[in-house]
């Protein structure tokens, strides 16, 4: 049990994990700030014996800086979060050339579509619904290109930090680069029904070669 | 609709005022923000619905009848000005004038729900149901040869029986508690030069359920 | 005369267990058998990608292969449920229906993958893998339902309505499926591992037998039964 | 003391003569309806509680049976142990009695009903009828909802958010009927909470007492009215979404449902327009009552009222343009994305200074520590940890890998629990005697304060653990997934501390029925406060006042320098005070 984010695995960790961090610190000083001014007052003003308020309705000064301060702070936050955003999510990030691979979500199943020797979906020689197993080559962006069957499922992998909604009658596109090799979980994240926990998946990363011979054997039915 | 009338045009006691208009009118302008919320629900849905359909969308009259919807239109539009002409025979003092127009309001407002209500008989008949086309039917055939497109009929129906059908009922809803008020209090004289609250709330309302028709009407009848 | 009448009442009794229990070995009325035969290439069926749950992966020495179409080997098909659509006569009355059917779900599949049941019989479905399956039964004329065993588990269900077929299904396991028929009658059949059905005890008749298959569809025969005879009525279904 | 202008409606010739019927069951009383929403809504709030403990036993312990368990069906748990359907049953209608039967009626049905026309000096409602259909209407669905669990497919069981599809889709999900009459008892509510709204905004606005000016109403009023404008304009939106959810199932409509064109995202949209001013309607009008209470403790006026004002009135425009910040990750543009990030953003500064400001309301005070001002200074403690964790999901990329995970489970409730519950037990407490005429006791108080503060973090903060580590939100079995494994000790002992956190209640719940009978028999104004309910006597009678009282000054006005307590109710005359200006105006006979 590690009381921290998993382990990472792509190249999103890092800004992701970074952010995590310093909201963390930023947060924990407002926390540190709030709870041990509460608690010093507390101790500090609690009620004695012939102790009389003092009889003010604020300070407009100090209004400001607290109005200030976290104003300044979150927008702060905002403008990185975006700069990072953009290049994790935005419509035009996904890089040219990825690798691509068909999601298909169904109640309670992952199918994925892997191109053949072609490189390309929705071709003849594409490795179709390979039940639960996702198969990446290390280092190599992947774009994920999710759809859904019957409801909205949603691809979960923890070291990756990758998280995105396959939604019935949208095509959504979601990409990665994985670093370290290994196996990994992904899960279902949104609700889907009863199976919902049971929906669940193994990634394996591995380097070009492995995966190529992977494929190649996934090609003649040999999926294990 | 009924109004708990208890305050009639003044509280009871001074009071801060934040606005000039006495609690049931004030109530009934709060409700129909709410009323507001719920129709932007609808027609917002109809309207992302409509641009992301699969299909081309019906063309105006191809599925709806539209001049007999116009004459509905003019038809409730009437009743907004006999609705009018109510408030302001009261607030003469004009006791006659105000049965009158209430009655016409009333019969203007139960015309609206008859014709409708036969306007759906109709295109239930030609096959135009809330999930879509009926099998078999006149539609049916007119998607058969291509006119329609069947993927956005589903739509079209769906949005359509929802939004003129939650239409119908506040107009039913108006028509009742016009009924209850004729009787109550229009016809045994109760409404004075000076107290006629209800009137004008139950205006206020006819005019809301008016003014979100000439809206439904457009966009879902003439665009 | 009583102990004949004891004697009648004993044989009826037994006449009345032997209809109920899938009207074999039943007593009186005429019987229908054949064979169900197929005919063109036989179909290679996909292997089954079991790697995700070892339970039921470490019940197959080899690789288990999708049920959609079984060929046996004398060129029958199994799998291919075989009924009586009608020509019942009106006064026709179905004994109840007694004992239950079971369904199991062992290896992650469905045993028997094509089955029947009377109208208001019990069908135990059992879970023997002891992990989690869901069984998702979508009828038109019976109501549908979709209820989970994590583990262990019989769960009783009955049909009100004839339907042929009600499909059922695993979600939680894309592969697992199989096929319901619930009839009011106890005349229908299953081809086994030789190909062959047998329907008994039907009164004197025409009747028209359906045969069906998930992947080949139906196809149907007219038969007339008089006594006690025995009728004997093919069926042959081509790849496609 | 001066003069005290109000007189309460006491021993006057129609003194209260209705029958026990018209006076507690249909009554149009907005005290006696403020009380039967309080009976009705800690009622749903044991049952929310009830379905936490199922699910905290399967997430601690997956697969064995649960004590008592037996008790339930064949169709929820076989020999005690949860089904995975009845799992998901129990998430949702776990989140949808807490959130539309617990939390919301408890602070709006209740203290907006028994507080409004009591501090603001109003006989009663603007609609008393109105008022006490608003209460029957909520029962109703509160039934509705709760009948649905016993209905042979069982209750729905799309999460409380009800996702479409799967909500739209009985084959999906498995629930049919269930499913129909949590839409039904949702639209209920709506038209509950309508009619509540347009109640309390018509009172506000127009029944004030004369001298109740705007920037005299308690910031608890203030808090309550701008949630009410929110109800009023946001639960029109969800009964829309749930009728066009219902026509998905009952008629056959395709709004929902994409294989014959209609939106998935639709409705996650109607539901969070609707939703994220939903929390603030959650947690605004605890803010409002800790303010309050936080005051009275600390005998100190409000630090900052304005602000504080401002604040309230911000989140109520703010709330409305953050939706967006639900759905990041559901496949919603992007681009819209940022902009929905800003906007949250921004939100968190109005939160930020009612923090500030209450602190500051506390420093240089003299600090009572009464049951609920210790229940309203915990309230500001738990508030600050569950809004800082909502920057984390704030920022789009983080959101990425915590969304729908226990970080948001620990989010919410430290933001629902920790914030509004924390504050509703410290208001249950504080308008106790006024609702009932006795005290509730001090000392049981404060231990079921304590241990509720100890079990309650115990229970909460290491979800955020969980959250870190991936673990999902509504899953059956954490134990299926490898990278879960190691983390089920935690999952047990935040099991253990909800148990102990479940139990503890058990004071509370004695402590007030006990106090209801047996109580100490309450002083007039046993807080010494300044609002204008307590110069009524314990209870209230029917109709409040016979003559409202004229009001002189804010409602903070302790430690006064001219007065001679620490406290200066709002409407005693201090000389030099002017008298209301609608007061002198009714007096030359122009407002009559």
């Amino acid at each position: 049990m590690k009381w921290w984010l998993p382990a990472p695995a792509s190249t999103f960790a890092g800004p992701i994990d970074g952010m995590f961090t310093a909201i963390l610190i930023i947060t924990g000083l407002a926390f540190v700030l709030v709870e041990s001014g509460l608690i010093w007052f507390i101790f500090k003003y609690r009620a004695r014996p012939g102790q009389k308020a003092y009889y003010t309705h604020g300070n407009v000064n100090a209004e400001y800086i607290w109005t200030a301060v976290p104003a300044v702070v979150c927008v702060g936050l905002a403008i990185v979060s975006n700069h990072y955003w953009k290049q994790i999510k935005g419509r035009d990030s996904v890089p040219a050339g990825a690798y691509p691979i068909k999601v298909h979500a169904k109640q309670f199943e992952w199918l994925f579509t892997y191109p053949g020797p072609d490189g390309k979906l929705g071709t003849d020689d594409d490795i179709a619904d390979v039940r639960n197993k996702l198969h990446v080559p290390v280092g190599k962006p992947v774009v994920l290109q999710e759809e859904a069957e019957d409801v909205i499922h949603s691809v979960f992998i923890p070291v990756f930090r990758l998280r995105q909604d396959a939604v019935p009658g949208m095509q959504i596109r979601s990409w990665f680069i994985a670093t370290v090799p290994g196996e990994y979980d992904m899960a279902c994240s949104q609700l889907c029904g009863m199976g919902h926990y049971k929906m669940h998946a193994k990634v394996t990363v591995q380097s070009q070669a492995d995966f190529d011979a992977w494929l190649a054997k996934a090609a003649q039915g040999d999926i294990e | 609709m009924t109004t708990a009338n208890t305050d009639a045009m003044r509280p009871p006691f001074p009071a801060e005022r934040g606005v000039d208009a006495y609690n049931t009118k004030l109530g009934m302008w709060v409700f129909l923000a709410s009323e507001v919320m719920f129709f932007t629900a609808l027609i917002g849905s109809y309207i992302i619905l409509r641009f992301g359909a699969p299909g081309e969308w019906a063309r105006p009259g191809v599925v709806l009848n539209v001049p007999v919807t116009a004459f509905n239109t003019f038809l409730l539009i009437c009743s907004s000005v006999s609705m009018v002409k109510a408030y302001a025979s009261i607030a003469d003092g004009d006791q006659r004038m105000l049965k009158i127009w209430f009655l016409v309001t009333i019969i203007c407002g139960a015309a609206f729900v008859g014709v409708q209500g036969f306007e759906y008989y109709h295109l239930i008949h030609r096959g135009f149901l809330p999930s879509g086309v009926r099998e078999g039917s006149e539609l049916a055939e007119l998607v058969a040869k291509g006119t329609l497109s069947e993927a956005s009929l589903g739509l079209y129906g769906s949005t359509f029986y929802t939004m003129t059908g939650f239409h119908g009922f506040h107009v039913t809803c108006g028509v009742i508690s016009m009924i209850y008020l004729y009787f109550t209090k229009v016809l045994p004289g109760k409404y004075t030069q000076q107290n006629h609250g209800g009137v004008e709330v139950v205006g206020l309302y006819w005019h809301f359920v008016d003014l979100v028709w000439i809206i439904l009407f457009t966009i879902v009848y003439l665009i | 005369m009583r102990t004949l009448g004891i004697a009648m009442m004993v044989v009826a009794g037994l006449a009345g267990l032997g209809a109920a229990g899938h009207g074999r070995s039943a007593q009186g009325g005429g019987t229908v058998t054949g064979k169900v035969k197929f005919t063109g290439a036989k179909p290679v069926m996909a292997k089954i990608d079991m790697s995700d749950e070892a339970t039921c992966k470490a019940k197959y020495p080899t690789p288990p292969t999708a049920e959609t179409v079984i060929v046996n080997a004398n060129g029958t098909l199994e799998n291919v449920f075989v009924y009586v659509k009608s020509g019942l006569p009106a006064s026709y009355k179905a004994p109840a229906p007694s004992g239950s059917v079971t369904l199991d779900q062992d290896g992650c599949r469905y045993h028997p993958h094509v089955l029947g049941v009377m109208v208001g019989q019990t069908l135990n479905i059992k879970n023997s893998d002891g992990i989690l399956h869901n069984i998702k039964a979508m009828g038109k004329k019976n109501r549908p339902f979709n209820v989970s065993q994590p583990n262990v588990t019989t769960t009783p269900r009955t049909f009100s309505a004839e339907e042929v077929m009600i499909p059922l299904e695993c979600n939680v396991h894309g592969w697992m499926n199989a096929y319901l028929g619930v009839l009011p009658h106890p005349f229908f059949s299953v081809t086994g591992a030789d190909g062959s059905f047998k329907i008994a005890g039907l009164p004197p008749g025409t009747y028209t037998i359906e045969a069906w298959h998930e992947k080949y569809g139906v196809q149907t025969a007219t038969v007339t039964v008089t006594g006690t005879e025995t009728k004997t009525t093919d069926f042959t279904f081509a790849a496609k | 003391m001066t003069t005290v202008a109000g007189t309460p409606h006491v021993g006057h010739a129609h003194s209260d003569d209705r029958s026990f019927l018209r006076k507690y069951i249909f009554s149009t009383d907005h005290k006696i309806i403020g009380i039967q929403f309080l009976f009705v809504s800690l009622f749903f709030l044991f049952v929310g509680g009830l379905l936490a403990m199922q699910i905290r036993w399967q997430l601690g312990f997956p697969n064995q049976p649960m004590p008592g368990g037996k008790l339930l069906p064949e169709t929820m748990a076989p020999d005690g142990v949860i089904l995975p359907e009845y799992y998901i049953q129990l998430v949702t209608m776990h989140g949808t009695f807490m959130v539309f039967f617990a939390v919301m009626p408890l602070l709006v049905g209740v203290y907006a009903n028994f507080l409004i026309p009591l501090k603001l000096g109003a006989h009663d409602m603007a609609f008393p009828r109105i008022n006490m259909a608003s209460f029957w209407t909520a029962l109703l669905a509160g039934l509705v909802m709760l009948s649905s669990l016993f209905v042979p497919e069982g209750a729905a069981r799309a999460g409380w958010t009800m996702y479409a599809p799967l909500s739209a889709r009985p084959d999906l999900s498995g629930a049919g009927l269930g499913q129909q009459m949590w839409c039904i008892a949702i639209v209920l509510l709506g038209l509950s909470s309508i009619l509540g709204s347009l109640n309390y905004i018509t009172t506000v606005i127009n029944m004030r007492a004369p001298g109740m000016t705007w920037f005299r109403m308690p910031l608890s009023i203030w808090a309550l009215f701008i949630t009410a404008i929110l109800g009023l304009l946001a639960l029109p939106v969800l009964s829309g979404a749930a009728i066009m959810l219902l026509f998905d199932q009952t008629i056959g409509t395709h709004f929902f449902d994409p294989a014959a064109g209609g939106q998935a995202l639709l409705w996650q949209h109607l539901f969070w327009f609707f939703g994220h001013p939903e929390v603030y309607i959650l947690i605004l009008p605890a803010m409002g009552m800790v303010s309050d209470m936080i005051a009275n403790g600390s005998r100190k006026p409000i630090f900052g009222y304005h602000s504080m004002v401002f604040a309230i009135i911000g989140i109520g425009f703010l709330g409305w343009i953050v939706w967006g910040h639900h759905m990041f990750v559901s496949g919603m543009n992007p681009t819209l994305g940022s902009s929905f990030m800003v906007t949250t953003m921004i939100i968190a500064v109005p939160s930020a200074i009612k923090t500030f400001n209450w602190m500051g309301t506390m420093w240089r005070g003299n600090l009572r520590f009464h049951v609920p001002m210790m229940h309203a200074v915990a309230f500001v403690a738990m508030f600050v940890i569950g809004g800082l964790s909502g920057i984390f999901m704030a920022a789009t990329p983080v959101d990425m890998h915590i969304h729908d995970t226990y970080f948001i489970v620990a989010h919410i409730h430290y933001v629902l629990f920790g914030g509004s519950l924390f504050g509703l037990f410290g208001a249950i407490t504080f308008w106790f005697p006024k609702m009932f005429g006795r005290m509730m006791h001090q000392g049981w108080g404060k231990v079921h304060f304590w241990l509720t503060l100890l079990f309650y973090n115990l229970t909460f903060f290491p979800m955020h653990i969980l959250g870190m580590a991936g673990h999902m939100r509504r899953i059956y079995d954490p134990t299926m997934y490898d990278f879960l494994k190691p983390y089920q000790p935690m999952n047990q002992f935040i099991s253990v501390s909800a148990f102990l956190l479940f139990a503890v209640q058990a004071i509370f719940a004695l402590n007030f029925l006990v106090s209801l009978f047996r109580g100490a028999k309450a002083p007039q104004n046993p807080w010494q406060d300044n609002g204008l309910e307590w110069t009524l006597p314990n209870p209230a009678p029917h109709g409040n006042w016979e003559r409202v009282p004229n009001v002189y000054r804010g409602p903070y006005e302790y430690s006064h320098p001219n007065a001679t307590e620490d406290y200066l109710p709002q409407s005693q005359k201090l000389p030099g005070d002017p008298e209301p200006a609608a007061a002198s105006r009714a007096s030359q006979g122009r407002e009559a």
